[in-house]
């Protein structure tokens, strides 16, 4: 091994309480040169203000389009060893839940041809192995997808379906409306044609949370957000609610007055909600799991577009479908049908780069709706149109 | 060695999850924070799961990896999770084993925390690590502003949840754009162009196409393009679609800081942050002035929000306006949207407050 | 005959006022509304002033003024004023002659209202009279609107104030677009172009200009213009620039109704009206279907809001998913917008109701 | 006078309680030919569910460029007297008070030279004279012009300042903050070339309400919108107060709780406002006039950019001064300078047929506050910007 680099700058974040990256790649360092490398690359750009990456650069594995991000230094005469310094993104289980013989494995195959460097996990939520030469590439992904147990694949990347990721949900959580963990593993395994095949405009991306609380940020981080909820009245446990009394909970103030639609009151006694009036926020349910808990008609809503700012500005889903039940290993074939319609409309009329919730914009909702064949609803608007610029298909005017 | 196996999928979850789960799957009846860091869930059978959160800077080592392995495997019969803001969580089915948990944490310089209403774990990006377009760090900025922001992550004494996220450009894949607090790398001049090299690298349609604000227009003189500088907001965009336009420039690149964002459904719906602050200079290695804004706004939120008051619900009770005036932060032509939506942020009222 | 005096500017309306308002101008203290349509200001020095708020068709002939004149003559020392709306307002400074002014009024068949929790009288435009652009009339609808809700006129019983209004076009001069219920003419085909003279009479820079959506296109080859049907939403805005593009078209002009605006700011702000019923066909002389929906619309309101609402305040309480259910009113692609701000109107929320 | 055409059609509308405007064009028609023919017209109208009006047609009176519409019959053969029937519109009195005889002389001018038939008052206010020929039209200015009481003056039509309107105002309101109808007057007249010679890029409208209620809807209707407010505290007279309780007067239910800031609090004795909160509304001063009643700090908002649907959907008017003085009588210099810069900026940067707000909303704020020389302030916005696409100016940045 060569003498480390001095990192004056870098070692300042190696202070304070917070657990250190620095540290982390000084861990790597000492047992990789890559690792230690990039020390002393991110050292410079700490002095220059500025990365050290060239544009872009396509790797891959064979027979994937995707899943591998390509990275070159521009300085790599002073860091030779990050020359290449390829992202492998690898397909989490879903959420996120591992057995330690799972990880470990993972990492002996990184101490061997990687910088020993991860993200756990990336922001769509791959296990994200940072660093790594052109040429082992396909090693990892050949090792990593013959595990004995627990065998991995290739996430998404470029103009593919990316990732799916899910929450905690019925695993870990009593709120849980849909099954998060089949649903994600059982779409990730239908879809992994799109995933690992780039053949659309441009990413599209999945996400599902198990109640409207949205853990995984799914309404603004992707294409398709999926959030369990329910139809019918939330269960109030009496009792219960007097305990919460008991134990000095403010429900007046803390609860009933946050209600969004005004639709609970609260006679020092009962507690009482107009179901009809209830839009599901979860809030009341959430500050008294032990008392109230949703109905038990569940489903989902899914909301669709999705995304970061470029180029309209940033989009969070829109309602498309209020309500859809999706039964634990049921095959959720009716989902399945609703992302093909989407995505074959998208994939026929998009530009390239344009996300399927810019084109619902650029084609209006009206020929979305048409080309998935779903009728306009109320619950897919917060008001109707205040212009009156609207249009009539040409079986709706009389012809000439 | 083996060729690849290409389409296996993910491993299945089901291989990863601790028996008392496996058994109360999907019936957990409800769950308690017993304290910072730590929940139970107890089941309609009465089983219980603890869960212990910890932190973790993100961009970690495999000997970091190996080391919570341990511990999984020392409290957790070899089960951990992670969280969708990159925390780790240990699921404990043995109450006594909580506590020795936490104290190895400690030892390992790993705090708990990040519950209920604290300051968890700052969603973030790559930054100058591993990507070619960042305005600014990731990593670094968040070590330094959770290290500034340590306590409300061990604690619980916020009137709401807290959640602070970081991307380093505006492609914001740290997608910090509905956030209580955001902190966003900016660029601030228009890109330079390479005009020899261009029409080797870069198909010219699809770059003018790439602008958002349309500033981008073809020369066909120079079989280059030209970028009209008075619409060009400096996105980058263009630069991804094509390396000769250069968006990179150390002496002016930035963060600015954005506000009342908000993902859940609960009571108020989603929420777009909004502008704070347009400008803070890159200051490496520890961006000091970010780091006190961030913690200014933190702390005057805390001070003033009533119970169970997100930054969002804060803010649009006592208004926009009263926010500028508490905070003292300027408000200034950069405030005012003017792109697609802008007239939806004009006040179209007589109603607002001196 | 002398030359006409340019710049003069108004009459001064000093000379319009009675004595009692010049006395007790800018010290009005309070007003009552003594009943329908009849209101007293009462001045700091005590004087009272009476106002008796009469409707107006507005399209009136010289000899409708001159009664009104009469009227004023005999009980108003000579003054009176038109409301905002349209009406006529006379105004009294002796109480005594309040209902025989009303008497005299009836016998003209001039009724008396429009006061506070009332529908008063229709904002219009010229329609068919005198426009050249209407998709439909304006004061026949008008008048066999406001007979059926003649007895909200003459009454005070609804929840709030009803503001509804009326225009013939897109170009909207009634200003409909923040009134309770607005009812707009709407052109429903996409215009047809009279190639032949289009150059002669039009510029062709300028009428691509025109059009909201860019569905105009140059045709060089024939000196004139394509329209891209798709796209064209039937503003008639080319219409209004170039007479060879004919946007009337009988069979197929139409009427739309829209609800929840208003321009106060009391309580909630201003708003803009929204999109109820996309088509209604014209159906003079008396609209029966506009009248009908017009009324249901408004007794659902009074059914259903609770006192003080108005419709937008109604609205945004239950819904508008309750709206449309409650209403009975069909929901169709056209309701839900597609112009620029669009994605503003989408729900961006899992919070709604079934 | 020839026999009158039969109107089946048009008297079906004059049945029911509503007065008649078939009523009113059946007096006019019965003295004067155009009006006669305006009525066939009409019923064709009627029968053809279409106007019969040629497009537009350019015709005035001289030294003005508008104050007239002209219009023309697309069927001049079946109504030979309506072929030209053009508008006039008249300047009314501020706040449309009239004496009697102002209004009569009007009538007899057009019972000479027009249809008889009028709009008491126009959408933008103006008093409209309806039809006329176009030989007519300058003898009719001629005459009102030289009226020796109350001479009257031409509206607004075309490329410029139409006809600035305003409330009943403190003639008649106890609510009125600003003198509207000297406002509105000395407006009017220090901007008669304005009004009368088109030379802007298009239309530019004013209208003054004297408080929030905004009784001219100036929000909507007007590029300009001018409305009364106040600074200071909401005067309480808390035995008038009390008489509204004993009159029975739900205070909690009508006022307190729709007080949109939640400012208000009644203890069943005492009423209490927390003023710094209160957005002045006028809420609870137009429920208890005779306990509530603004401030004495008066002035008015300013509002720009209300307009109609027309390109870009409709706009309702925009706070750009918040707060301006308007001392009745003062001159206003300081409103006059605010509308001359807002104009010249519009009319060396609009393009034909580009309102102000529309030429704000494609320029952006940030250059018209630099344009009209105005700091940004937060109460512009009801909140700032969500997308992050912001721009600098040159001097804001370090140049190479
Ligand atoms: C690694 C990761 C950030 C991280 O540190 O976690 C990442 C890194 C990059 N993103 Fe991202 N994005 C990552 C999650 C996101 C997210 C968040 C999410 O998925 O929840 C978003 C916002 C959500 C969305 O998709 O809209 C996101 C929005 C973008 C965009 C803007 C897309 C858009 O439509 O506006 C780009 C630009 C592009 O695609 O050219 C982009 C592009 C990139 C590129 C590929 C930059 C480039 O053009 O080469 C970055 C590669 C960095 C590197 O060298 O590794 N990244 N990117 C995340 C993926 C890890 C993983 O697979 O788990
Ligand atoms: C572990 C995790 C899900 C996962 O699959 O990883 C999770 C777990 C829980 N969330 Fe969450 N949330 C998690 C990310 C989120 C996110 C996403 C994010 O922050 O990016 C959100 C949306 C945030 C937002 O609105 O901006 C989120 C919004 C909530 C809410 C609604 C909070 C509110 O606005 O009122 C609740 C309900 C509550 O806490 O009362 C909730 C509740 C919960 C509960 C109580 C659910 C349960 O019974 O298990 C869990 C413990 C909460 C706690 O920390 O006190 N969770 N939760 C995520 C932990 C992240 C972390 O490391 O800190
Ligand atoms: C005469 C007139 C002004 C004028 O200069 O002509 C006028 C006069 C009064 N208005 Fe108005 N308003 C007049 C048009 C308006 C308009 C404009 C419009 O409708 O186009 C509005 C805005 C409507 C809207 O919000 O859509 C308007 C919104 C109000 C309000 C606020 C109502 C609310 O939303 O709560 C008040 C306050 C109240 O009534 O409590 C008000 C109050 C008043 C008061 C009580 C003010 C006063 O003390 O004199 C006057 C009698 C009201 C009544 O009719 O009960 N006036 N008022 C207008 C009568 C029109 C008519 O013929 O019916
Ligand atoms: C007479 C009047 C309607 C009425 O029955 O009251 C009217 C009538 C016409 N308006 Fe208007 N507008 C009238 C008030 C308005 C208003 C309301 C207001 O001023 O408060 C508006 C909406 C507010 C605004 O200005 O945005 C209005 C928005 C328009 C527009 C759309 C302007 C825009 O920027 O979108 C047009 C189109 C144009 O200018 O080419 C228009 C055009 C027209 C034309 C000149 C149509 C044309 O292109 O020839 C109409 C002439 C009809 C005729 O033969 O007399 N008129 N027009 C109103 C003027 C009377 C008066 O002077 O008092
Ligand atoms: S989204 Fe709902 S179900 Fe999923 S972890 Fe969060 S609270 Fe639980
Ligand atoms: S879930 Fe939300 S809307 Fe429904 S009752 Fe509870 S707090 Fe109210
Ligand atoms: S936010 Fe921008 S700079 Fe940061 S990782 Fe994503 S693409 Fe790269
Ligand atoms: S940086 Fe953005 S706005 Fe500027 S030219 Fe490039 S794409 Fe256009
Ligand atoms: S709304 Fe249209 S049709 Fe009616 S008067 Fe105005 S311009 Fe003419
Ligand atoms: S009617 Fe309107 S949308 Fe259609 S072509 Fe003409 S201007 Fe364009
Ligand atoms: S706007 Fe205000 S001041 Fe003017 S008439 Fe209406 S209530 Fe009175
Ligand atoms: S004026 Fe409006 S905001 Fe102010 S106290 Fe009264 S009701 Fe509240």
């Amino acid at each position: 091994m060569t003498e480390a680099k001095k990192t004056p700058l870098l070692d300042e974040l190696e202070k304070g309480p917070w657990p250190s990256f620095v540290t982390e790649m000084k861990r790597a360092a000492a047992a990789n040169l890559s690792a230690q490398d990039l020390l002393g690359q991110l050292e410079l750009s700490y002095e220059d203000k500025k990365a050290h990456w060239k544009h872009g650069g396509l790797v891959g594995v064979m027979g994937y389009g995707g899943g591998v991000i390509g990275r070159y230094s521009d300085v790599p005469e002073q860091f030779p060893n990050v020359e290449h310094f390829h992202t492998v993104r690898i397909n989490q289980p879903s959420g996120w839940y591992y057995n330690t013989k799972a990880l470990r494995q993972v990492c002996d195959v990184w101490e061997k041809y990687g910088s020993g460097l991860t993200n756990l996990h990336g922001s769509t939520g791959d296990l994200v192995l940072l660093g790594t030469k052109t040429e082992h590439i396909q090693t990892i992904f050949n090792e990593v997808s013959n595990f004995e147990e627990h065998p991995m694949d290739l996430g998404g990347s470029g103009s593919n379906l990316r990732t799916p990721s899910c929450c905690a949900g019925p695993a870990r959580c009593e709120f849980a409306m849909i099954d998060t963990l089949d649903l994600c593993h059982d779409l990730t395994n239908e879809f992994q044609d799109y995933l690992h095949r780039p053949m659309w405009p441009y990413k599209s991306k999945i996400k599902i949370s198990g109640c409207p609380n949205d853990c995984v940020a799914s309404i603004a981080r992707s294409d398709f957000s999926i959030q369990g909820t329910w139809r019918d009245d939330i269960k109030i446990d009496q009792e219960a609610v007097k305990a919460y009394v008991a134990d000095g909970l403010d429900i007046e103030g803390l609860v009933v007055s946050k209600c969004p639609t005004k639709c609970m009151s609260f006679d020092g006694n009962e507690l009482t909600i107009d179901n009809a009036n209830c839009t599901r926020c979860m809030h009341c349910i959430n500050k008294m799991c032990k008392a109230l808990r949703p109905g038990d008609d569940r489903g989902a809503t899914i909301l669709v577009g999705g995304k970061a700012p470029i180029l309209q500005g940033a989009m969070m889903g829109w309602v498309i479908v209020p309500f859809m039940k999706l039964e634990s290993g049921s095959g959720y074939e009716e989902l399945k049908e609703f992302l093909e319609a989407c995505w074959e409309w998208w994939d026929e009329n998009g530009k390239t780069r344009e996300r399927i919730g810019e084109l619902i914009l650029r084609l209006g909702m009206r020929n979305f709706l048409r080309g998935i064949g779903r009728e306009p609803i109320p619950q897919m608007v917060v008001a109707p149109r205040a212009n009156p610029f609207f249009f009539w298909w040409p079986e709706e005017v009389i012809q000439d | 060695m083996a060729q690849a196996r290409t389409d296996i999928g993910p491993p299945l979850y089901k291989e990863m999850l601790p028996p008392v789960i496996l058994e109360n799957y999907g019936k957990w009846r409800y769950h308690e924070i017993v304290k910072p860091g730590v929940l139970v869930h107890v089941s309609e059978s009465g089983a219980k799961l603890y869960t212990v959160r910890a932190g973790s800077p993100r961009l970690i080592s495999i000997f970091f990896i190996r080391d919570i392995c341990d511990l999984a495997d020392k409290y957790c019969d070899g089960y951990l999770r992670f969280t969708s803001r990159h925390n780790v969580e240990f699921l404990l089915s043995d109450e006594s084993k909580v506590d020795p948990l936490i104290e190895d944490l400690k030892a390992m310089g790993v705090p708990v925390g990040g519950t209920g209403n604290s300051i968890t774990n700052i969603v973030h990006t790559q930054g100058w690590v591993h990507c070619h377009t960042p305005a600014t760090d990731a990593s670094g900025i968040v070590k330094a502003v959770m290290d500034e922001l340590f306590e409300y992550f061990t604690s619980m004494k916020l009137p709401a949840k807290m959640r602070i996220a970081l991307a380093c450009c505006l492609n914001m894949c740290g997608a910090v754009h509905c956030s209580d607090i955001a902190i966003l790398g900016i660029h601030r001049t228009v890109p330079k162009i390479d005009h020899e090299n261009l029409h080797k690298l870069c198909e010219i349609p699809t770059l003018t196409a790439s602008c958002p604000t349309a500033a981008i227009r073809p020369n066909p003189k120079l079989k280059s393009v030209d970028i009209k500088a008075e619409r060009c907001m400096y996105c980058g965009n263009c630069y991804t679609m094509c390396p000769s336009v250069q968006i990179i420039d150390a002496k002016n690149d930035a963060v600015s800081i954005w506000v009342g964002g908000k993902i859940s459904n609960s009571r108020i719906g989603p929420r777009f942050s909004r502008l704070a602050i347009p400008f803070i200079p890159n200051n490496p290695p520890r961006w000091p002035e970010v780091v006190e804004s961030v913690k200014k706004l933190v702390e005057l939120w805390a001070a003033n929000a009533q119970p169970g008051e997100r930054m969002s619900e804060w803010i649009e009770r006592i208004s926009w306006e009263k926010f500028f005036e508490l905070s003292g932060l300027e408000f200034t032509d950069k405030h005012i949207d003017d792109f697609t939506l802008a007239q939806t942020t004009f006040r179209s009222t007589t109603q607002f407050k001196w």
